[in-house]
């Protein structure tokens, strides 16, 4: 299958949008739910055979480096000074490897839709949504340019606002749709200046000339500085804002929780799997740019090492079983993060890159994987809460046991996907720093006991109350998307992922370092043990350790008041004095003034009006005045 | 005796003059007003009478106090109600009226006085005869200091006048 | 040869002598309707003659260029003449007319003399797009103006006698302004009208600066430019649908389009040393009405000073004196125009329907109207620069020009470059206050339950109201999609123009 | 006594300014008239006092105040008729109510 093929890929879902979004209520539900996962199922296929192309055909290796290929790229937009943005299709590794998961991601959450959202009203609207967001993210993947890529970065904000928003009758969607949208409006402003800083320095917005000499582009711009670093390093720093908003990173984090409004697919596609490695993506993309700008990537480094622990430990604290897979979401990605912000080409071969985009792949499976099971828990128990859950092995097993494979490979529990990728990043981190080694090790200690925390609550604990309605396995459309994700994570370990991504293209054999793996393990086994002892049987001991801590499971749980912080900064600082003061500024200082120049012109009219008073006595005497004035003049000249 | 009998009518027409004026501004009963508007006319035609113009003071008799004067009780008869006293002056407008009334005479009676103080014209006993056949010859002439065009200038203003008022004043 | 521009004159015109002849609503309509569909075909063909000629002509600053005198002993003629960024304008123009026309298809009471007065404000319109000699220019800008007055105070709603008074005097005030600066021009370059002429014989340099100001304040009056742009709230928000359209989506843009043609391009050198004082007013407006519009309630309000936002920002484009910045504008001009000539048609068939603009007491909207709710979104995301329509392209063609590095305002400021990128990453802040202020409406508006249940009972659109909707989403989304279209019939035009203001610039 | 000039023309003068303040001060119509007669009085005296004083052979004086007597005849008249019209319209000899057409 020839590259070019991957133009379908892009096409056919904008055309299922198109279709869908127009003619869909014209059609009956099962028709519109069909059609869009037909169309998804052959853009699946052609991804895969484009992706597979491009790995093992020879013809794109040069040296045993693999080259990107530029399959389309035409002039869309004609600025100035040789400035134009493009379109087109650019696929290298990471761009393949990418079609691939949100082919697979949005392939499953198209099929387990058809059961999920089964009756619900806008199901037409929902597929429309689904088959734009396809198209966003596949187009940001493929960008042959940053302008592009900043696009579709705007365009999967928009799918995601309005997937957030689908049950737009309740006021939370509505507002979680709203503030998500805004958070990554915030920094997408980053990513934008941030683009125009680099358009200024390079003229160029095109990855292929960006990344050819990276070198003498930043250094060009090294001259000027702005409180003490490069202008280049702003503009990469400032991308790197636009990628922290989409990939939720503290402190921008704020809007992925309440993204879980949204339907569960969607979160699974959306705000797991896809867009939110945006921002990882996004890092990795223009990742030979970062490695002149260490600074830039030392706060790579920290910003994800500090919110992988502070959303493993808001995880921890969480009741909603969504909300606790949200911030795991937060801290896996900040474990990408990391790992892209410790590569160095010096560095075990740049191992951090791999170990990033390899924990991407695996994370979307079995996060994905993780919220269509929370899906369908939820669309059994109709709660997202886990008091109203328990017991639930019994009544849905093959659920139990793909949620099982989920908790495990997230756990890094060999051999399952997640230990394998999980490990390569430890490795790179401890060739970086000790320090943030043992950090993110515990992070991943962490990791495990909430998993497992939840695990548990869900599926032994306690049994409540089922009687009304006994909690089943879900029809056939709903579990099978579970179980081709299950095996991958089981698999997806084994893949030799070095050999098809790299920082360079080139190759790298993974091989497990024990003394980083023996540690890490044994640290997610306590961490699972834990949980056992906390979690297996319905007991007082959590809710004692809670009290006996009470102000860190509070602030915990209130997710360390960042929301509460946010909510003062814009309702009482943006809203209640900018606007408001701008507001009364224009009310009465700016137009109070044109009113005043009105008024006085007014006024004066109005006086000089009493004197033609239409009474002709008044004007007889104002006559005799002024003539015995006249009078008195020449009287006194004239004697 | 002569110039003492004339101070004394003089005395007699000034008093007069003065005080039906200021009364006939003052009373707040319109016809009353218009009564020592006649008395004032009649003391004016009394001046003329004095100062030797006996057929002016005839007219002023006839045509004012006979003619006009008699227009005016009419009117005030058709559009007032017995008993309709006009109301108090407002304290403004009196003030107005007064501010003019006194500074009009207060500027031109110090212009007069400061004037005829020293080269005051007396009444000189040197004036022609005003008899009616000069008067009738003056008015009907043609020559220089004679009134023939504004005669009859007069009279069609007169005409008009008449058939103006008739025309204003018909019920439509 | 007959000169097409004139067909923008003249099809007015007979509309109105056609209009006059009418005697029931419906033929009112007819001929309005046809008037319009006129006019918007005749601006699509000139497209089409314009990029034909300017392929025969690719080096002459303006095509179809023709001139009779009209008053010999002050040298004024009638001269007409177009460049690509008059195309656009008057493309614009015809779209709206055409649109507004639709959307004002039930307007009662006086439903003739409404048209008369609408399509006699078009006629203005068009007459000042296709002048290039500055009297002319001036009086159809009298023309257009005249007309507001009446539209408002007649057919408004709310406050309309103070708002159609504000609007007129203030716009009055500021044509008074460009009086003089046109008779200062007229005097210090050469004794003409002419645009062309005045900028081969150059305008007194002594002389430049005080016109700079006076023109370009004249005009930025029209164009919402702060602190002079308190008209615009409150004349849109008791303006009738059509008027707000035609008003906001044209009549500003008569504004921008006036700075530049007159203020800047005949007055280079002020250009390069005052254009900074404006280009902070400027950049104060797009902050400011974006801030302004997040608190207010009135839907007519929030769109009018998200307006003074997006002009602002096309003012501020041009006064970065480059390329890239003022085809920004232009497009700006376009994307702004269509779009707030969306949200106003839209906002009045919500208000013709639910007798409330009042966001606080309306809520769930897209579950009883979707159609209009839909529009209203797609309105939105387009203000708020989604990608794949209009105001994204025109926005991101605007900030990456005031990024370009240019030597004005060296002389002046020392390092003109980092005061503009300043300015450049202020304004670039405002799309995330747009996103806010255009998302607290959607949500509140649309989304949400349903407020009031008395809403349950209205309907959706007309087919007159989806026709004219619909027409405005398409050139959104045209523009937004292939914005090289409307980029290539701008892109020879500017070329002179740049370079004549370059020339100043140290 | 010797009767100068000023003696008459002083009468006169004071009669003038009762007519000026009667003019403004009054509200109906006629009293109104009244006092304009008054002033009119009051300039004819003027005249016939300036005539035989300061130039007794002449009678310009006397017949300008003949015609201007003449004439107020007729003014009056006319003005009459009018206020009886406007009393038929409106009920009322004020000048405080003739606003009718005013605006």
């Amino acid at each position: 299958m020839d590259l070019s093929y991957s133009i379908i890929t892009l096409l056919l879902p904008l055309f299922m949008f198109l279709l869908l979004g127009l003619f869909g209520m014209k059609m009956p539900k099962k028709v519109a739910g069909i059609l869009g996962t037909c169309a998804m199922l052959v853009t699946t296929v052609i991804a895969y055979g484009v992706a597979l192309k491009y790995f093992f055909d020879p013809q794109y290796m040069v040296d045993g480096v693999r080259q990107g290929q530029m399959v389309f790229n035409e002039t869309w937009l004609t600025l100035g000074h040789g400035l134009k943005v493009d379109m087109g299709i650019f696929i290298d590794p990471i761009a393949a490897m990418m079609l691939i998961v949100i082919s697979t991601i949005s392939m499953m959450v198209h099929l387990y839709s058809l059961g999920y959202m089964h009756g619900e009203k806008g199901f037409q609207r929902y597929y429309a949504f689904l088959a734009l967001f396809t198209f966003s993210m596949l187009g940001l993947v493929v960008a042959t340019n940053i302008f592009q890529m900043f696009i579709f970065f705007e365009m999967v904000g928009v799918s995601s606002y309005l997937l957030i928003g689908f049950y737009y009758e309740k006021n939370s969607a509505v507002s979680a749709s709203k503030k998500a949208f805004i958070v990554t409006r915030f920094a997408d402003l980053g990513f934008l200046i941030g683009i125009m800083l680099l358009a200024y320095y390079c003229g160029t917005f095109d990855f292929k000339t960006l990344m050819s000499n990276p070198g003498s582009i930043v250094n060009s711009a090294a001259g000027v500085t702005f409180l003490g670093c490069s202008a280049a390093s702003w503009a990469l720093a400032l991308i790197f804002v636009g990628g922290a908003g989409k990939s939720a990173m503290f402190p921008l984090h704020i809007w992925l929780p309440d993204a879980m409004e949204g339907p569960t697919p969607v979160s699974a596609l959306i705000h797991a799997a896809t867009m939110v490695v945006a921002g990882v993506y996004l890092v990795a993309r223009m990742f030979p740019m970062y490695l002149f700008t260490p600074e830039v990537l030392d706060l790579i480094t920290v910003t994800g090492a500090v919110t992988a622990l502070y959303a493993a430990v808001v995880a921890c604290a969480q009741t909603d079983i969504k909300r606790v897979l949200a911030f795991s979401t937060i801290s896996q990605i900040a474990f990408m993060f990391t790992a892209l912000g410790v590569a160095r080409p010096e560095l075990h071969e740049g191992v951090g890159y791999m170990a990033s985009m390899f924990h991407l792949f695996t994370h979307a499976m079995f996060k994905g994987l993780l919220f269509l099971c929370a899906g369908a828990i939820i669309h059994m128990v109709h709660s997202n809460e886990m008091d109203a859950m328990g017991n639930l092995r019994k009544y849905m097993p093959i659920t139990h046991i793909t949620f099982l494979i989920a908790c495990l490979a997230i756990a890094g529990i060999p051999p399952f996907a997640g230990f394998f990728s999980k490990d390569e990043i430890l490795v790179a981190v401890y060739q970086q720093s000790t320090f943030w080694g043992v950090w993110m090790s515990a992070v991943a200690g962490l990791t495990a006991f909430y998993m497992f925390r939840l695990y548990y609550r869900i599926f032994w604990w306690n049994k409540p109350d089922y009687s009304h309605h006994t909690p089943h396995d879900c029809e056939w459309v709903m579990t099978v998307p579970l179980v081709i994700l299950a095996l991958i994570s089981c698999v997806a370990g084994f893949i030799p992922f070095g050999h098809f991504v790299t920082w360079n293209g080139g190759n790298y054999d993974i091989h497990i370092m024990w003394e980083v793996a023996a540690p890490s393990i044994a640290i997610a086994v306590v961490g699972i043990v834990v949980a056992t002892v906390l979690y297996r049987k319905e007991n007082s001991l959590p809710d004692r350790i809670a009290s006996s801590m009470k102000g860190l499971h509070r602030a915990a749980y209130r997710r360390f008041y960042i929301d509460e912080i946010y909510m003062f900064v814009t309702h009482k600082i943006i809203f209640g004095i900018i606007c408001r003061g701008i507001s009364w500024f224009d009310h009465n200082i700016v137009d109070g003034f044109m009113n005043l120049l009105a008024r006085v012109t007014n006024g004066a009219a109005y006086s000089i009006r009493k004197l033609q008073s239409g009474q002709i006595q008044m004007y007889v005497w104002v006559y005799y005045i002024g003539a015995l004035l006249l009078a008195l003049v020449t009287c006194l000249l004239l004697i | 005796m002569n110039l003492i009998g004339n101070s004394i009518v003089y005395c007699v027409i000034a008093v007069a003059i003065i005080v039906f004026s200021v009364l006939s501004v003052t009373s707040r009963k319109i016809l009353r007003a218009a009564t020592y508007l006649l008395f004032t006319l009649f003391a004016t035609a009394a001046l003329y009478f004095q100062l030797g113009y006996e057929f002016l003071g005839a007219v002023q008799l006839a045509v004012y106090a006979g003619g006009i004067l008699v227009l005016f009780v009419f009117s005030i008869l058709l559009t007032t109600k017995p008993g309709d006293n006009a109301e108090r002056l407002v304290s403004k407008k009196r003030k107005l009226g007064l501010t003019a009334a006194v500074a009009g005479v207060a500027v031109c009676g110090y212009a007069l006085v400061s004037f005829f103080a020293e080269n005051a014209a007396s009444l000189s006993s040197a004036m022609i005869d005003v008899d009616m056949e000069r008067i009738g010859q003056a008015l009907m002439g043609t020559e220089k200091f004679e009134y023939l065009l504004p005669f009859e200038a007069i009279s069609v203003l007169l005409l008009a006048c008449i058939i103006g008022g008739v025309t204003v004043a018909r019920k439509r | 040869m007959f000169n097409i521009l004139f067909l923008f004159v003249i099809i007015p015109v007979l509309t109105l002598g056609a209009l006059f002849l009418t005697r029931n609503i419906k033929q009112v309509r007819a001929v309005a309707a046809t008037g319009a569909s006129l006019l918007l075909i005749a601006a699509l063909y000139l497209c089409y003659a314009f990029v034909t000629e300017r392929a025969v002509e690719p080096d002459a600053a303006m095509l179809f260029v023709d001139k009779y005198m009209w008053f010999e002993p002050l040298n004024i003629h009638l001269a007409v003449g177009v460049d690509g960024i008059s195309v656009l304008m008057i493309l614009l123009s015809a779209i709206i007319v055409f649109t507004g026309t639709f959307a004002s298809w039930t307007v009662q009471p006086l439903t003739k003399e409404y048209f008369l007065w609408f399509i006699l404000l078009s006629t203005g319109v068009f007459g000042f797009f296709i002048s290039i000699d500055l009297f002319t220019m001036f009086m159809f800008y009298e023309v257009a103006l005249i007309p507001m007055y009446l539209l408002i105070g007649v057919w408004g709603s709310g406050n309309k006698n103070y708002a159609a008074m504000k609007l007129t005097l203030m716009l009055m005030g500021g044509s008074a302004l460009l009086l003089i600066g046109i008779l200062g021009i007229y005097y210090h370059a050469g004794e003409t009208m002419n645009i062309l002429e005045i900028v081969k014989n150059g305008v007194d340099p002594g002389w430049q600066n005080a016109l700079f100001v006076l023109t370009f304040v004249g005009f930025g009056v029209l164009g919402a430019m702060f602190p002079f742009h308190t008209w615009s709230p409150d004349g849109h928000a008791s303006a009738p649908t059509a008027v707000s359209m035609l008003h906001a989506g044209v009549l500003m843009k008569l504004g921008g389009y006036g700075c530049f043609r007159v203020a800047i391009y005949l007055m280079p050198q002020a250009a390069n040393e005052l254009g900074w004082i404006f280009m902070i007013l400027t950049g104060v407006s797009v902050v400011y009405g974006a801030f302004a519009a997040c608190v207010k309630t009135d839907l007519k309000y929030i769109n009018a000073y998200s307006s003074v936002s997006h002009c602002g920002l096309v003012l501020f484009a041009i006064l970065m004196l480059n390329q890239t910045a003022m085809s920004g504008a232009v497009l700006q001009m376009l994307s702004h125009g269509l779009m707030t000539a969306l949200f106003f048609a839209l906002i009045g068939m919500i208000y013709g329907r639910t007798h409330t603009r009042d966001v606080r007491e309306m809520g769930g909207l897209m579950q009883i109207m979707p159609f209009l709710s839909v529009g209203y979104i797609i309105a939105g995301l387009a203000s708020l620069g989604l990608p794949g329509l209009s105001g994204f392209v025109a926005e991101m063609t605007i900030f990456l020009g005031s990024f370009e590095s240019s030597p004005v305002y060296n002389a002046v400021l020392g390092d003109g470059n980092l005061f503009r990128h300043a300015f450049a990453i202020v304004t670039t802040a405002s799309i995330v206050i747009t996103a806010v202020y255009i998302l607290r409406v959607v949500g509140k508006l649309l989304f949400g339950p349903v407020q009031n249940e008395h809403h349950r009972q209205l309907d959706d659109a007309h087919w007159y109201e989806r026709f004219s909707t619909i027409t405005l989403m398409l050139a959104i989304a045209v523009i937004g999609c292939f914005p090289d279209l409307a980029n290539g019939i701008l892109r020879d035009s500017f070329g002179p123009i740049v370079e004549h203001i370059m020339a100043y610039a140290q | 006594m010797e009767l100068t000039v000023l003696y008459y023309l002083i009468p006169s003068l004071i009669m003038f300014g009762c007519g000026v303040y009667g003019f403004i001060t009054r509200k109906n119509l006629i009293a109104i008239l009244i006092s304009l007669e008054l002033m009119l009085n009051s300039v004819d005296i003027n005249f016939v006092v300036f005539n035989r004083f300061l130039f007794p052979g002449q009678m310009e004086g006397m017949f300008f105040t003949l015609f201007a007597i003449a004439i107020a005849a007729a003014e009056t008249a006319l003005a009459i008729a009018i206020i009886i019209n406007i009393f038929r319209v409106v009920k009322n000899v004020d000048v405080e109510n003739l606003t009718k057409m005013k605006y």
